[in-house]
């Protein structure tokens, strides 16, 4: 009991199935009171249906989901006490900025006087009072945004729900509006389920992050665990963009230090000294697992920075220079590896380079059940 | 925490009696329209089914007849050339109109000064009823003061539009007035379809150095299939149900070759007292429709199954 | 490079010469379908400034000598029709007390059932749609009987309301349809913040889905009004005399019995008996339209 | 209060003005008038007297016809008039022939209002003159020679409008003129052996010649009631059809004997003859005594003299009872028909009218009527072919 | 002539106007032959229509547009020698992928056999061998994406023209897709003109790139020059994500040398020397522009690597781990201010920090002009 009363949304063993089709497959999750969570995955994996559960607009097929301390499987929307954000917004188009953040309270009989009080008030913390007059089609991607905002937060609810509130506006606005919302969590500190599946999105905003696949919850923990420890081969692939490398690889133990060897470009092999122990039942063969970021231009000065560093040769086939940083794509045996350069000590085109990589900060992966060792 | 450690388990809520009546709102406000269709559709359709295997005649009646009023009725040849009418009428009428309004659509679609005056004039025979569409008609075909003397008066002295006065082509004149009426409804439904036609596919035709025939052909038309049939369904029903048109412009003649199905059950049914007889006809008009609607639906149902499958 | 220039000029000619006749052959088609579509009303508008003899000795189609409005005085106030002399305007009051209500309560009823069949599907729901389409396919000829037994049963013979009932239920299988192809095209997710907000079925129906419907209320308004208005057989079955509607007249004044006719009146007659839904599509014929285009065919 | 609501199908014109007339003198009889025309085809008034019935409620009064009246006698829905017919002594005075038809199963359930004339044929002096015919063709051969040279003149001959009633209208009265007993064996026994006769395949004949050589193109999309108009005009020498053309004629302002005349339509046997049609009401059971005495009230009325006199004159036909006076307000061919009609009587030639629903069930009269509509439509069909085909028709719907 | 017959695409002078609003204003631009041009710029800049103009959708109002050395105001698309991808992609729905790839050629005539053949060395080109068959409702995003390309290609034009052809994908595909877009024009080649309003993507793709904005060409540049020396304030704040940080500052010279003095948290100022010396006629008020990534944690180090460090205090207000990197929001005055860290040196919510602001890769701009000084 005391676990379920310290937590402001509990999901146990919860299921979905359309007909034949599970959609959710036993999803196990928990936030703690104001905590912020993010619900990420590819497109179909049951993010949305998910969040519909927790607001009662889709049926529980089994399991459990307590807001609070209350078991809530059959409780309509209404009574919930939560609010949701929408992918679309769901403004009501034929109501003005005002209306729609109103319609609510007057759904619920407000008085007057205290929805004038809270729109006010809300209209204030948003910065949107000069629109409130205004109907949502009158409105920009980012103004829409905020009301949606402004109809969730008037609620004054006990948990949040966003869907997807930031996949229609454009990648500027996008970049602006998350950190509004970051900020507005640290002013309200309420609980907050949020569904993306921009993994920066998740990163930046979560405390903690579920990432799903296919309707079961891969790994349910901190951002920066998820992002240095990924549980598994899809979580490690699906956050982080570019994607993390995985090179195929076999455990060994070069001069005495347990290492990995992989295969080059120019047909030979290398052996890369690993940072940590074997961990006890591997396989012999692996899969080295290193994010672009931790790929270097090799130099004795990076070297002395940091430890365990390991030097391959490389041609360079793609050069990308994004601005900030500067992509390339390696050849590596028959595979691509994508490294992620600072423009100063960016590679060349066609030029065969050193790489440094930080083998303290590789993972890896058994290639048959795809999970960290 | 203790208080929390005492809390018994908030038992899963009753659903109250407000929450029931919630979920089946739905079902409740329905329910009215479901029993009427109900009533409208199969009873009534069960009813002239019934009759039509009864002796009925004058009034309903309902000893058991079996085929009687069938056999009696295939006998007819009046009946046989309102149903041979029936066909030849839907096939020229759903083709003809399909293809004038086409044809308009298109021709509007090409960004037209003054689009709505033309639409409006297009559209209009929608709004006149049949009764009104059939006795303007029934001047216009006139052979004596229609539009026949006009051409001829004019010159043209081998000219002829007396289709109402000719029984092999009577039923041409009740095709062209069918045509002339409906086909503004075809074209607002086509215009409908092109203006959904994503411009882009156009544009792509127009760099890959498509004619506009042939962008026509073999890009855009393909793409407003389904259009094609909705247009094709509405018609079909339509042209099953002609009645008034019929009625007002050739009452059935010359002779009695412009028959109609529907003309003839309403005969039989009120003016001959073969009630029994004339659900009979009516049954097998029904039948003419299932012929076109069972394939109809189930494509229907088809194809939401294969969206919901997609999406 | 002049004679790049030139070579220019004539390519810019050329394509403007082909647009110039690609347009007059697009214009010239209109034109022609556009007087084929005119000619029979302009036959009766004219026919109806004319006199009698006029008609009768020049024939039905020529362009009118005299400029008269007598016909139409007559047809709507004097002429004789159904036993009493007082044209049709009875009649065209009892078509619009049939006809406003029937199309109100039918589109009502429509968009209802649209809503829930589009917005709160429930088991079956699809097959009860599927059913109610039917309708759509019914042949009145069919049904004349049965109403006839139905309007016997509640007492509604011989009364606008009896009229009112049948197209209602005739209609509501149309309207149905308009409105939940219609419904399906509105987001889903209003409907679950709405309920998220608090509001019940018909509080969103109300305030949501009502707010958002007249594209489609037009076309079924349209539609309705049209096809009621110009419906005869069950108005000539089911009223008598005073009661009957406009078309009931109109067959009456076309058919006439054994007297001669008068072309000008049945023209003027033709026209008023039409003018409700011509204006309606006159004035509403964009909308209808539009409102095709945003969904109420598919 | 008596009261009544009469069904007919006189929705316009004269017509309406005669039923106008009736309620005036019912009302004058302290009667409360109720009327429901509709309008348009006979089918028309038919289903709404069956969905009346129906739903449970039939109408007091219908105008209803021939062997319908027998057919809905048979339901056993009609009310029985039986004492008012004694009381008035209605035996007596209405034409003999209408009897069984007013009283189907021997007691009166119907009163007759009329009786029109349907072999009547309509004369243009004028063109009959321009081509040298003297005198109304008397017998067929006369009138094809008569038309032979009208048309040489190049006027129209006969003027027609086809539809199933008129097409049906000229052939009985060909029928019938060449032919009586067989017209009272197809026609009013509906003998299937008597329609495919010789007899019947020499009538098909003679009306072949009438619709391909004498009857102009036009009458394909004409309107029935501008036919008397081009007799009137002189624009063509015929119209053979019934009295009601006088109301026609007369709206048109045409006078009897210089713009038009009216004679009995041809006959071959040299005697005079009379097809008879007659507008009747039929009474149905009511519950309502209000409505019964009503019915009491109506049926007396429509047989009273004055009503009867009234009615004709404005609708062109004669008087039902043969007890009335036409010497006043009357039109010549009126006073013609009647005294023509007791002459067919006593030469015992008076027949009813198949066309017009007198004698022969609607089922096979609609067979009938549609093999004759149909081979005035098909050029090419023959006599024989003609006549098989309305004997078959005709069968089929035994 | 000469200098014309160069390039494969010139643009004189080109306006458009629809009635009475103007949508293009005096464009200029050309492309060298197999040159990689993109067009950035916010919605409704005119991108799409300046596309459309140069295919010959759309009439020219004015100017001139020419494709190698013929001016082509008034010639048809068809016979334009161009190939363009549509955002939508615009495949024909009703055709199997190789009846849209041949339809072109179809409608141009070509023999079956030739046709074939194209097909399959297209079809092999992209990997589509396999879904020649299907139709594009059969097909998943980036399928669609590379049949629309096929469809280009396989007409072997002399221009090809891109709109937004990356939009209608998700993230992670639409990376993937653009380093395929990038390899395959570095195979063949082709003179290309792209239009996209993501500016990592003209960055990476483009060797020039056009920013547009309100209808006519703010910078037509190496995407470098763009990134590292903006044409004005619009430009610089619209290439980079999160964009460029504009301070208010003050020109001066503290200490002989010039500087910039700007306003800092606690109310007092900051005095930044310059790396440059000051241009001439600046005005005296001007703005400095930053990027985030040229902001950072600030060390003895770092002042031995990179020579014009200008140190400031700033606290920190929020800060987004996004796995790679951390970006923080600083405040400056009344500003806040984005920086770019990487995770490791990444500063805490709360903390105050000693910034380093790179001087040598810092923007002035002029306030009144907007433009570069
Ligand atoms: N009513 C339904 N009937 C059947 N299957 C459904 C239904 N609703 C959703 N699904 C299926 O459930 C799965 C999960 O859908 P959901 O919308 O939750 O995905 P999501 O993770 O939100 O994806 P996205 O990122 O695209 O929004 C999908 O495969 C979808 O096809
Ligand atoms: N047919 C037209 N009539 C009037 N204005 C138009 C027309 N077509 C486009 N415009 C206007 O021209 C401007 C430029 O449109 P364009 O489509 O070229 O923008 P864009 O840069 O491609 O934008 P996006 O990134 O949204 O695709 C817009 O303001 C648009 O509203
Ligand atoms: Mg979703
Ligand atoms: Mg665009």
């Amino acid at each position: 009991m005391t676990s379920q009363s310290l937590s402001a949304l509990t999901i146990r063993n919860l299921y979905k199935s359309y007909g034949a089709v599970d959609v959710l497959k036993g999803i196990n999750l928990e936030a703690q009171p104001g905590e912020f969570i993010a619900l990420v995955g590819p497109s179909g994996c049951g993010k949305s249906t998910l969040l519909a559960m927790i607001a009662g607009l889709e049926s529980v097929t089994s399991g459990e989901i307590r807001i609070g301390n209350r078991l809530v499987n059959s409780v309509p929307p209404k009574d919930r006490d939560i609010a949701m954000v929408f992918q679309s917004y769901a403004l009501y188009p034929t109501m003005t900025v005002r209306q729609n953040i109103t319609f609510g309270m007057e759904s619920r009989g407000v008085p007057k006087a205290d929805q004038a009080e809270a729109v006010k008030h809300v209209a204030a913390l948003l910065q949107i009072e000069a629109l409130l007059g205004r109907k949502p089609g009158q409105l920009s991607g980012g103004q829409r945004q905020r009301v949606a905002m402004g109809r969730a937060l008037v609620r004054d609810p006990k948990l949040f729900l966003f869907d997807e509130p930031l996949s229609n506006l454009d990648a500027k606005l996008r970049v602006d509006m998350r950190t509004e919302i970051k900020k507005l969590h640290n002013r309200v500190g309420k609980t907050t389920v949020y569904v993306t599946h921009d993994q920066v999105e998740a990163m930046t905003l979560a405390s903690r992050i579920a990432v799903m696949h296919q309707g079961s919850v891969q790994q349910f923990d901190a951002a920066q665990m998820i992002y240095s420890r990924p549980a598994n081969m899809f979580v490690a692939g699906f956050m982080g963009s570019p994607a993390m490398n995985f090179i195929p690889a076999e455990l060994g133990d070069g001069a005495g230090r347990p290492c990995v060897t992989v295969r080059t470009a120019d047909g030979g092999t290398a052996a890369l000294e690993l940072a940590q122990p074997v961990p006890a039942g591997a396989p012999r063969n692996v899969v080295l697992g290193v994010r672009p970021e931790h790929i270097y231009r090799f130099s004795d000065d990076l070297k002395h920075r940091k430890r365990a560093i390991a030097a391959v040769k490389a041609p360079v086939e793609l050069v990308e220079p994004t601005g900030a940083e500067t992509l390339a794509v390696l050849r590596f045996g028959d595979l691509e590896v994508t490294g992620r350069f600072d423009p100063d000590s960016a590679p060349r085109m066609g030029e065969t380079m050193t790489l440094g990589i930080d083998m303290a900060r590789a993972c890896l992966f058994d290639p048959t059940t795809q999970s960290l060792l | 925490m203790s208080i929390h450690d005492l809390s018994v388990p908030i038992a899963v809520p009753a659903r109250s009696w407000r929450d029931r009546l919630g979920s089946i709102v739905p079902i409740l406000v329905l329910a009215p329209s479901l029993a009427a269709s109900f009533v409208y559709v199969f009873v009534f359709t069960g009813w002239t089914l019934y009759l039509s295997l009864s002796d009925s005649t004058l009034l309903p009646s309902y000893g058991f007849a079996g085929l009687d009023n069938y056999v009696s009725l295939w006998s007819n040849r009046r009946w046989n050339i309102a149903y041979t009418n029936l066909f030849l009428f839907s096939g020229f009428y759903i083709v003809g109109s399909m293809a004038v309004g086409l044809l308009l659509a298109i021709l509007i679609d090409q960004r037209v000064r003054g689009e709505a005056v033309w639409r409006t004039i297009f559209l209009y025979p929608l709004a006149v009823s049949f009764i009104v569409t059939g006795t303007v008609w029934s001047w216009l075909y006139n052979p004596v003061d229609g539009i026949q003397a006009l051409v001829r008066g004019l010159g043209w002295s081998d000219f002829s539009f007396a289709l109402t006065s000719d029984r092999n082509h009577a039923i041409y004149a009740v095709i062209i007035t069918g045509v002339w009426q409906s086909s503004g409804f075809a074209m607002a439904l086509f215009l409908a379809g092109l203006r959904s036609v994503d411009p882009d596919l156009v544009k792509a035709a127009q760099i890959d150095g498509a004619s506009v025939v042939r962008t026509y052909r073999k890009v855009i038309l393909p793409t407003i299939a389904p259009i094609f049939l909705a247009v094709a369904v509405i018609q079909i029903q339509f042209a099953i149900k002609t009645f008034d048109l019929v009625a007002a412009l050739t009452r059935g003649g010359p002779g009695i070759s412009t028959t109609f199905p529907a003309i003839y059950v309403y005969d039989l049914m009120f003016q001959r007292g073969e009630i029994g007889e004339g659900a009979a006809a009516a049954v097998m008009m029904l039948a003419a429709l299932a012929v076109v609607l069972v394939p109809y639906s189930l494509w229907v149902v088809w194809r939401r199954r294969a969206e919901a499958g997609n999406g | 490079m002049a004679e790049l220039a030139a070579a220019i000029d004539l390519e810019a000619a050329a394509a403007s010469r082909r647009h110039f006749w690609s347009r007059f052959a697009i214009y010239g088609l209109l034109t022609v379908f556009a007087a084929i579509y005119l000619i029979p009303l302009l036959v009766v508008v004219f026919n109806s400034f004319r006199e009698q003899a006029e008609i009768a000795r020049d024939g039905l189609i020529s362009l009118p000598r005299t400029f008269r409005l007598e016909a139409w005085a007559q047809a709507w106030s004097t002429y004789c029709i159904a036993g009493t002399c007082q044209g049709m305007q009875r009649n065209f009051l009892n078509s619009l007390w049939m006809t406003i209500p029937a199309t109100i309560i039918s589109t009502l009823l429509g968009a209802v059932n649209g809503y829930v069949l589009s917005k709160w599907r429930f088991k079956g729901s699809e097959v009860l749609f599927t059913l109610m389409l039917l309708g759509v396919f019914m042949p009145g000829q069919i049904a004349l009987m049965p109403w006839a037994f139905v309007l016997g049963k509640l007492g509604l013979t011989n009364s606008t309301y009896g009229l009112i009932l049948v197209h209602v239920v005739q209609g509501i299988s149309f309207t149905t349809l308009f409105c939940r192809n219609y419904y399906v095209g509105i987001p889903d997710d209003l409907i679950k913040a709405a309920r998220i907000d608090g509001a019940g079925f018909w509080r969103i129906f109300w305030k949501i889905i009502m707010p958002l419907s007249p594209p489609i209320l037009i076309v079924t308004v349209i539609w309705q009004f049209t096809g009621i208005w110009n419906e005869y057989l069950f108005g000539v079955v089911f009223t008598s005399g005073q009661a009957q509607p406009i078309t009931a007249a109109l067959v009456a004044l076309t058919a006439s019995g054994t007297t001669a006719r008068s072309y000008d009146v049945m023209s003027a007659a033709v026209l008023i008996g039409a003018l409700p839904p011509l204006l309606i599509y006159l004035f509403g014929g964009k909308y209808f339209v539009r409102g095709l285009t945003q969904g109420a065919i598919k | 209060e008596p009261k009544t609501n009469l069904l007919h199908q006189w929705a316009t014109g004269s017509d309406a003005q005669a039923i106008a007339k009736l309620g005036e003198m019912f009302e004058a009889k302290g009667g409360k008038w109720q009327q429901t025309s509709i309008a348009g085809h006979t089918a028309n008034t038919l289903a709404k007297l069956r969905a009346d019935v129906i739903a449970g409620n039939a109408p007091p009064a219908v105008q209803l016809k021939g062997p319908e009246i027998a057919e809905w006698n048979k339901t056993g829905m009609t009310a029985d008039l039986d004492d008012l017919a004694k009381a008035e002594n209605w035996e007596k005075v209405v034409a003999p022939e209408l009897l069984p038809v007013m009283k189907p199963s021997g007691k009166w359930v119907a009163a007759p209002m009329n009786i029109h004339r349907i072999n009547w044929i309509w004369a243009s002096p004028k063109v009959m003159q321009a081509a040298g015919v003297t005198e109304v063709p008397k017998t067929w051969a006369e009138f094809n020679a008569a038309c032979d040279k009208i048309v040489a003149t190049g006027k129209i001959c006969i003027s027609h409008s086809t539809a199933d009633w008129t097409d049906s209208t000229v052939f009985e009265v060909v029928v019938y003129g060449q032919d009586l007993d067989l017209y009272r064996k197809a026609f009013v026994e509906g003998n299937v052996d008597a329609m495919r006769s010789d007899g019947m395949v020499k009538a098909f004949e003679q009306f072949r010649i009438m619709t391909s050589k004498y009857m102009d193109a036009g009458m394909n999309g004409r309107d029935w009631d501008s036919m008397s108009a081009l007799v009137g005009r002189g624009e063509a020498a015929f119209h053979i059809m019934g009295d009601w053309t006088i109301g026609l004629l007369t709206a048109a302002g045409f006078k009897e004997g210089t713009d038009y005349v009216c004679a009995q339509a041809p006959t071959d046997w040299g005697k005079p003859g009379f097809i008879l049609n007659s507008d009747s009401v039929v009474f149905f059971q009511q519950k309502d005594p209000d409505y019964v005495e009503g019915q009491k009230l109506l049926a007396s009325t429509i047989l009273s003299p004055e009503f009867q006199t009234v009615f004709n004159q404005a609708k062109g036909s004669i008087p039902a009872r043969l007890d009335v006076d036409l010497s006043k307000g009357f039109n010549p061919c009126q006073q013609k028909s009647q005294k023509d009609l007791q002459a067919s009587i006593e030469a015992g030639t008076l027949v009813r009218s198949m066309a017009h629903n007198m004698t022969i069930p609607q089922k096979v009269r609609g067979a009938i009527m549609d093999t004759i509509t149909e081979f005035v439509a098909t050029p090419d069909m023959s006599a024989k072919d003609a006549a098989n085909a309305m004997a078959d028709a005709a069968e089929a719907q035994e």
